[in-house]
């Protein structure tokens, strides 16, 4: 059951992998690494369980801590090279958000 | 009892990995960015849950795995809509445009 | 593997960036799957985390994309070819994938394995070895990371303090409310699971490598979000900097104290009258030095790109 | 026979090819470190794969079980992994400087204006 689950997952990581690689805007590739990082903290667990070993999970939690930063740091120097183009009147709108 | 427990596990399981495959698919086929991070985002979200809890279930009477698990569960509903909202945002401003069905 | 060529094949820089990013994530798991716990968490901690961010940080200060002029392909190729050749004829006579009788299996290891819990009691072997059986190696290597640290201080340095520039355009995220709010939830927790990692290495994966990894995530954390002059407010550098020649120190004297107790350098049984309790004393202040050298190092390291970046943002202005 | 049991190598050596050609024939220097680390990483693997024992566990004790993998691979590589992103790290400060002094960070843009300063100053004696 544990290697079915792992299959799975391993499936869909490789859609995200792919998308990342034919990514035509930067943002799908990002999309792409996210959703990866996601996969790869369940597939972890999952790999851990198969063992019979638990103590791996503490792996799987690294990872879903360290995604969201790698996420976060690759937003916030897109944005130093990409300045978003916005208005004012819909910045007011969107930063209540 | 042993058994119920197994079966729980075995349905979240399965179709905790259905949505995930359904995920990765809706990501690598949509036509664009947007939908392509709706497919990804939500799926995202619950197919994770679902293959926590049910590895959850599979723990042999371990607290701390449960425990440990738990933080994994609340972690990623943390971060990752909240990773999606900034993405979209950050895209949205970039000048992205959804896409709509040409007529 | 694919994922190599393609960081090979993509000429956007900040998509290859990204691919790193993923290939690191792959070979956690390949680490995952090789019993390589630890390896695996410090995989997890620098490749997907740290590293990507400095990357992208000089690629901000020198540009996204790369002039597709290659040079010497041809030649490149050959070289790499004959060389891989080579490489694969020598294999035949390398031992069999996972077979126990190979001169790997049969020298140190398996005496790490059988007296490590007598002679330390530390059920993580890896930790073991690493901080007792190996501690002069582990201080080198740290010395080396203090090295590093110096280096790039040294390079890049901090021409901060003399401008003081209220808010630039290196704002941090103002506009983003949800993300602020979420990573002001997370980074407690994430600076108190660096703490679990720190003092449970002798029991399951971790130790001071990685909780400093950690540590410091969450302090670049705080810094992307709230930007740099918020973050010198709550950790002040020059602290910082003290703090990872402090770490070294840690270590080294330790070493000095069972010198100077009539043991070897860094034989920890000197430390207390039982040598297994000493052993313990002894793992977990070297952790502890290490742990603080790699935090402070990291975020210095951090500090010193993002303060090239602010500077650069605010000479475009 | 050789193909099953000998596959880890190939990986690895596959793997180091690729950095080594990235380092090779690539002029970007950030793409050479980014080869660098790939070649670093083929390094790791090839390591713990040799510490990798079959049907053992993680080298973390336990009543449990009696085969371990070899703990020595996953020490070395640990502080090796650390050691690398230092390394990294300063030659990433390297490349930003070389980008402050000659605003280029391709390899063949720079020799090309050390040869012109050589040639000025050959011409000034």
């Amino acid at each position: 059951m544990f290697i079915a689950a792992a299959a799975a997952l391993l499936i869909s990581m490789l859609f995200a992998l792919s998308r990342a690689f034919l990514g035509p805007s930067i943002y799908d590739r990002i999309l792409s690494v996210n959703m990866f990082g996601t996969k790869t903290v369940l597939l972890i667990a999952v790999l851990g369980f198969m063992m019979g070993r638990p103590e791996f999970l503490d792996i799987a939690i690294v990872y879903a801590l360290i995604n969201f930063i790698s996420i976060i740091g690759i937003l916030r120097f897109f944005e130093y090279t990409h300045p978003p183009v916005v208005n004012s009147s819909e910045q007011n709108g969107e930063s209540d958000s | 009892m042993n058994f119920m427990l197994d079966a729980i596990s075995w349905f979240l399981l399965a179709s905790g990995c259905f949505l995930c495959i359904t995920g990765g698919l809706g990501l690598f086929r949509f036509p664009d960015f947007f939908t392509r991070m709706h497919a990804a985002s939500i799926t995202d979200s619950l197919g994770s849950g679902l293959i926590i809890v049910g590895l959850a279930f599979q723990t042999p009477g371990d607290w701390l795995v449960v425990a440990k698990l738990g933080f994994i569960l609340v972690f990623i509903f943390f971060t990752s809509p909240t990773a999606s909202h900034a993405l979209a945002k950050a895209a949205l401003h970039a000048g992205q445009k959804p896409w709509q069905k040409q007529t | 593997m694919a994922t190599a060529i393609a960081i090979a094949r993509v000429k956007d820089l900040f998509a290859s960036v990204m691919l790193t990013g993923i290939y690191s994530l792959l070979s956690a798991v390949f680490f995952v799957l090789m019993d390589a716990v630890d390896v695996a968490f410090t995989e997890a901690s620098v490749g997907a985390g740290i590293s990507t961010i400095l990357m992208l940080s000089t690629l901000t200060l020198t540009g996204q994309y790369e002039d597709p002029t290659r040079h010497k392909t041809r030649t490149a190729l050959v070289v790499v070819l004959v060389t891989g050749a080579l490489l694969i004829f020598g294999t035949a006579d390398m031992p069999r994938f996972g077979d126990p009788q190979t001169p790997v299996q049969t020298h140190v290891g398996p005496h790490y394995l059988e007296k490590s819990y007598e002679e330390i009691h530390v059920p993580n072997v890896v930790t073991s070895v690493l901080a007792s059986y190996r501690g002069f190696d582990t201080f080198g290597e740290t010395v080396v990371i203090f090295a590093a640290g110096i280096g790039v201080l040294s390079l890049l340095g901090f021409s901060g303090r003399k401008e003081k520039t209220t808010i630039s355009v290196s704002a941090p995220m103002y506009q983003h409310r949800i993300l602020r709010v979420v990573g002001k939830v997370l980074i407690p927790p994430i600076l108190l699971f660096a703490l679990y990692v720190q003092f449970h290495g002798d029991f399951g994966p971790g130790g001071g490598f990685q909780a400093g990894v950690i540590f410091a995530a969450a302090i670049i954390l705080y810094t992307m979000l709230f930007g740099r002059q918020a973050a010198e407010e709550v950790i002040k550098l020059s602290w910082v900097r003290l703090l990872a020649a402090v770490g070294v120190m840690l270590y080294g004297s330790v070493g000095l104290i069972s010198f100077l107790n009539g043991k070897n350098f860094l034989d920890y049984s000197a430390l207390a009258a039982d040598a297994v309790s000493g052993q313990h004393y002894g793992i977990l202040l070297v952790e502890l030095g290490v742990g603080i050298t790699v935090t402070a190092v990291m975020i210095l390291v951090f500090f010193s790109f993002a303060g090239r970046v602010d500077k650069k943002a605010e000479e475009n202005e | 026979m050789i193909l099953s049991s000998h596959f880890n190598y190939w990986i690895v050596i596959v793997l180091m090819m690729i950095g080594f050609f990235i380092v090779i024939s690539h002029g970007n220097l950030v793409k050479k470190l980014m080869g660098l680390s790939i070649f670093q990483t083929s390094v790791f693997i090839l390591y713990i794969s040799m510490g990798k024992v079959a049907g053992g566990t993680a080298p973390i004790l336990d009543e449990a079980y009696s085969v371990y993998s070899n703990p020595l691979p996953h020490v070395l590589i640990l502080t090796a992994i650390v050691v690398g992103i230092a390394t990294t790290a300063l030659g990433l400060a390297l490349v930003v400087r070389i980008n402050e002094a000659y605003g280029s960070i391709e390899e063949g843009d720079i020799e090309m204006q050390d040869c012109d300063k050589l040639d000025k100053e050959n011409a000034n004696k």
